[in-house]
């Protein structure tokens, strides 16, 4: 056994004990203690597989965002947790459901140690294509070009969900700010933090963002990184969330799908189909449409992250 | 290669796209007036697909950015596809026109929560079944199932009761567990076959451990979307909780969003695959849906759930076509009658069912309850939507000429002609089972009252029009016997030639 | 010189990976909140500390080894703050009981 | 063994204890957690197909590598909705719970309004 898969066994065995740890303890809260490690262990497992833009993404939305959303979820549920105790299934569901996951692992061991040899890749594809997208990471590639129709329409997955979450507001309170008022000592350290910190976070998210076309980064962990930077500033009370009714927010909110929308739709005419880049223009073109994606991906992830409307615009 | 026709497709994905974008920056009432304006273009659009199909007789395709697949993506329409978008153009039209008296903007505010969301997740789901009929990929695929959960789950709880919270979450639940079990799929065959074109798959993929592995994931997924039966406990008190026009949407539409995923899967990526056991169980847990459901519709005491209930067993129906369409000769499953029959059933159910949901709103409307038993004299009362209710539920019982008639009379034929007899029972039982549920409102209904029926609103004439116009539809769709039948299996064979290689 | 670099590298990182095993075995070993915070803090800034600078010469430029610098910068500004909340909170909650 | 087998390994022990909270967890949130645990499963099968097919200068096959992408950001939407869903749940209701025969309404007391 070699010192790298040796270390590789170490990280498996801890993502295993942790999600473990995550389904067995019994305070949610702990638990989900337990997934952000989780999650930071699986992104070294990413690192691991070669995959840094995926690893970016986990450590930024997979453990960050799902990990700070649900803890702040297990610290208003706390009084719940009783309750559910008492709805425990029997030990009969309970080993049958193990029974079941148990068959599911099994199969899914026995079709992952089948797969055919040698490997199915895209990889030499993806690399001979790449010139004409004027990107040299690969995965920008993929998600910008090849696959654009699956990055727009995630977009617009984003943006409902983004809907769905506002509809379920009261009544009273539409058009109203998100989330709850966050108070904080004006002169505390969450406060120093949210003065001194977005600055440096920003310019990192957009560093990231514009490094994805040539080097692991992009639009993804960029957006996150500023929506994090809104969110811990909404935190500390040095901003507070804007009304949803505001037009300039909902501009901001649509204008990463609507400048790929009006990209896509020129291509109708520039390159010969919709979604298609000219040559010439592919790297322009992408570098637009990211800025817009940027904007749109920090706007809608803070806002998801501060809930519904909660309290009313006026005062 | 794209087609000449093929950026209608394009058209039609991108249509309500752009409706929704423009009708969240806008809000407020314009929400009502974009979404209003987006759906005449996106049925002429559908309409056009249909015709445009139906004089080139091949399949019209649209590579998306020149991008060829494996790399790539395309978006395909063949006769299924076609007439399942002309089909929720026409619902989703209908029930916009429905929806506008429940969810207007009330004059004092500039913009309401109900109304806004609705016509935005209207245009969602919309936007997400013509991504789910014209996608060609098994991962786009599953991107528009998300979308469509997402925009189907706020609709249910719109009222925002605890009730109807708990039915929403219980559904995402759901929901979330079936699209990853779905994706878990995907990534399997990619990994088998390295490409997720449903059209290059097919040519490639053999009957063996990693395609069973992968199918039954994604099959028991698309199931517990779909509620078929033991994976249903979800939908009714979704379903039945959800505001008339969203009951109208989630029952006719978005169940058929998973369910036609799975005809895709097993008729188009994967017909030798599941073998004859695979079918027998399909039709098997159709049979038991649509028994079981039919007898727990029968003593339901609520309108809107006894019709929620008899989804459940319509959905039945639509399962019963796998083992039918099975041919033993080539050990696949194949294009013909049962295929026709069982999207027929899908098309039908659709147009009755958002009929029917419409004419349980109204008389919720009306009467300020949907218990059956105090229903009496309500066809005195509003004999054009009680009218329309029976209209459709003769295309539920399958009476002729409706469409569910011609769905049933195809299915029989295949069964009758296959020697598969025990089919036609589960068929002719399930139509005893459902005039039952239907006449037992009925009685009710034509019946008369218990105590003096008092309507607490009016109910708009043309309201009542829309509903009859569905529930018209859905008994005169019989007659596409005549010709328009034909539409459902153009660029089919072509496929399954693809498939016999 | 590439040696002594090389043992220079080795000796920081290890340093710096006995911190992080001294400082997680206080986090597990102490008795409460505020010393367990202690033995996170000043080992944690100390251990990355280390490592980053046993990597410095190792980063192969001026532009990364900023990078490194900035990275182990943002930590020890993070970690101070998110001390000082807990050791405010764990102080509320004494008081409370 | 290798590090991709080790891996794919890794990744269906996770699907499979994620099914398992899954289904026997009754809490919403303990349900959405382990969903999460379960994705991470999925995800890391789709990185093992996409090491597996490393060529052509680049350390995996970009495209399950771009699909986890698009994956993780349609689930961390669907986290979203679904925490607030519970959330709006518990805030009506006073209880978090899926049953069925549970009391609807405000009156089951402990409503946490503000």
């Amino acid at each position: 056994m070699s010192w790298t898969l040796a270390l590789e066994a170490g990280l498996a065995a801890l993502v295993l004990g942790v999600a473990v740890w995550t389904l067995s303890v019994r305070q949610t809260f702990a638990a989900v203690v337990a997934f952000v490690v989780y999650g930071l262990a699986l992104t070294l497992v990413w690192v691991r597989l070669s995959a840094l833009d995926v690893a970016l993404t986990e450590a930024a939305i997979g453990s960050g965002l799902t990990g700070v959303l649900l803890l702040g979820a297990a610290a208003r549920l706390r009084a719940t947790e009783a309750d559910a105790v008492a709805e425990r299934p029997g030990a009969g569901v309970r080993a049958a459901a193990a029974a079941l996951a148990a068959l599911v692992a099994l199969a899914l061991a026995a079709a992952v140690l089948y797969l055919p040899e040698p490997a199915h890749t895209l990889a030499p594809a993806a690399m001979a294509e790449l010139p004409a997208t004027g990107m040299r990471n690969a995965v920008t590639g993929v998600l910008m070009a090849y696959r654009a129709a699956d990055t727009l329409l995630e977009k617009v997955v984003v943006l409902i969900s983004l809907i769905g979450v506002w509809s379920l507001a009261q009544d009273k309170l539409w058009g109203g700010r998100p989330g709850l008022l966050h108070h904080a000592d004006p002169d505390g350290a969450l406060a120093f933090l949210a003065r001194r910190l977005p600055p440096v976070g920003i310019v990192a998210g957009i560093y990231i963002a514009w490094l994805g076309a040539d080097q692991p980064g992009g639009a993804f962990p960029g957006g996150t990184i500023i929506a994090a930077m809104w969110l811990l500033a909404m935190m500390a009370g040095v901003t507070d969330a804007p009304p949803i009714s505001r037009r300039w927010l909902r501009l901001v909110l649509v204008a990463g799908p609507a400048v790929f929308l009006a990209v896509g739709f020129s291509g109708f005419f520039t390159a010969g189909a919709f979604l298609a880049y000219p040559v010439a223009y592919a790297k322009a073109l992408i570098v637009v449409i990211e800025v817009g994606m940027v904007l749109t991906i920090a706007a809608t992830l803070g806002l998801l992250m501060a809930g519904p409307p909660e309290r009313s615009d006026k005062p | 290669m794209s087609t000449p026709d093929g950026f209608l497709l394009v058209l039609m994905l991108t249509a309500p796209v752009v409706g929704l974008l423009i009708a969240f920056v806008l809000g407020g009432r314009n929400a009502e007036r974009v979404a209003l304006l987006t759906m005449p273009v996106g049925l002429i659009i559908a309409v056009t697909i249909a015709v445009a199909l139906w004089r080139s007789d091949a399949a019209l395709v649209y590579v998306l950015g020149g991008w060829a697949p494996p790399l790539g993506i395309v978006l395909r329409a063949d006769g299924l596809s076609a007439a399942m978008l002309v089909t929720v153009a026409v619902v989703i039209c209908a029930t916009g026109l429905f929806a506008r008296a429940e969810f207007r903007t009330p004059e004092a505010v500039p913009e309401a929560r109900a109304p806004f969301s609705f016509w935005i997740l209207l245009l969602s789901v919309w936007a997400a079944m013509n991504m789910v009929f014209l996608g060609g990929d098994l991962f786009n695929l599953y991107v528009a199932l998300e979308l469509l959960t997402f925009a189907a789950v706020p609709l249910v709880c719109l009222d925002g009761r605890a009730e109807t919270f708990r039915a929403a979450l219980r559904y995402l639940v759901f929901a979330l567990f079936g699209s990853l079990l779905y994706l878990l799929g995907v990534a399997l065959l990619y990994g088998a076959y390295g490409t997720l074109d449903i059209a290059m798959l097919a040519a490639v993929v053999r009957p063996e451990p990693v395609t069973w592995v992968a199918g039954a994931l994604m099959t028991v997924g698309l199931l517990a979307k779909t509620a078929l039966f033991p994976l249903h406990l979800w939908l009714p008190p979704a379903h039945a909780g959800a505001p008339a026009p969203a009951s109208a949407v989630l029952s006719a539409l978005v169940v058929k969003g998973s369910f036609f995923i799975l005809v895709r899967l097993w008729f188009d990526v994967m017909p030798a695959v599941p073998g004859e056991a695979g079918a027998q169980l399909l039709g098997a847990l159709g049979a038991a849906a649509i028994l079981v459901s039919s007898v727990v519709a029968l003593r339901q005491a609520r309108l809107k759930l006894l019709i929620a209930y008899s989804t459940l067993a319509q959905i039945g129906y639509l399962f019963l076509m796998f083992p039918l369409a099975f041919d033993t000769g080539s050990g696949q499953l194949v294009s013909g009658v049962a295929l026709t029959g069982g999207m027929l059933q899908a098309i039908s159910h659709a147009t009755a069912k958002a009929a029917m949901f419409m004419t349980a709103g109204l008389m919720y409307q009306a009467l300020g309850h949907d218990r059956i038993a105090e229903l009496g004299g309500v066809a005195r009362a509003l004999p054009m939507t009680v009218f329309a209710f029976g209209l459709a539920g003769v295309s539920l019982i399958g009476l002729p000429p409706s469409g569910g008639f011609l769905a049933k009379w195809l299915l029989l034929t295949a069964a009758v002609g296959g020697g598969q007899w025990w089919w036609v029972a589960v068929i002719l039982i399930g139509g005893l089972l459902s005039a039952g549920y239907i006449f037992k409102v009925l009685a009710q209904a034509v019946g008369a009252p218990n105590v003096a029926l008092t309507l607490r609103a009016p109910v708009p004439r043309h309201r009542e029009a829309i509903a009859l116009v569905l529930a018209l539809l859905s008994v005169l769709l019989g007659l596409v016997a005549l010709g328009p039948i034909d539409l459902l299996q153009i660029a089919r064979p072509g496929l399954a030639l693809v498939h016999s290689q | 010189m590439s040696l002594v670099l090389d043992v220079f590298s080795i000796a920081a990182i290890c340093a710096g990976a006995f911190f992080f095993l001294a400082g997680t075995a206080g986090l597990l070993r102490f008795p409460d909140a505020l010393t367990r915070l202690h033995a996170l803090t000043k080992a944690d800034n100390l251990g990355l500390g280390l490592v980053v600078l046993g990597l410095l010469p190792r980063a192969g430029g001026v532009l990364p080894a900023l990078k490194l610098i900035a990275i182990w910068l943002l930590v020890l500004l993070a970690s101070a703050i998110v001390s000082q909340l807990i050791g405010r909170a764990a102080r509320r909650e004494s008081r409370l009981q | 063994m290798t590090s991709v087998t080790l891996f794919g390994l890794l990744g269906a022990l996770l699907v499979g204890l994620g099914l398992f909270g899954l289904l026997v967890h009754p809490h919403p949130l303990r349900k959405i957690l382990s969903f999460n645990l379960l994705g991470g499963g999925v995800f890391l099968l789709f990185g093992v197909v996409a090491r597996r097919g490393a060529g052509a200068g680049l350390g995996g096959d970009p495209v399950p590598q771009a699909l986890v992408i698009t994956g993780l950001v349609v689930a961390f939407a669907a986290t979203a909705l679904a925490v607030v869903l519970l959330l709006r749940l518990f805030q009506e209701s006073g209880s978090a719970t899926l049953r069925t025969d549970a009391p609807a309404g405000k009156d089951a007391g402990g409503a946490a309004d503000h």
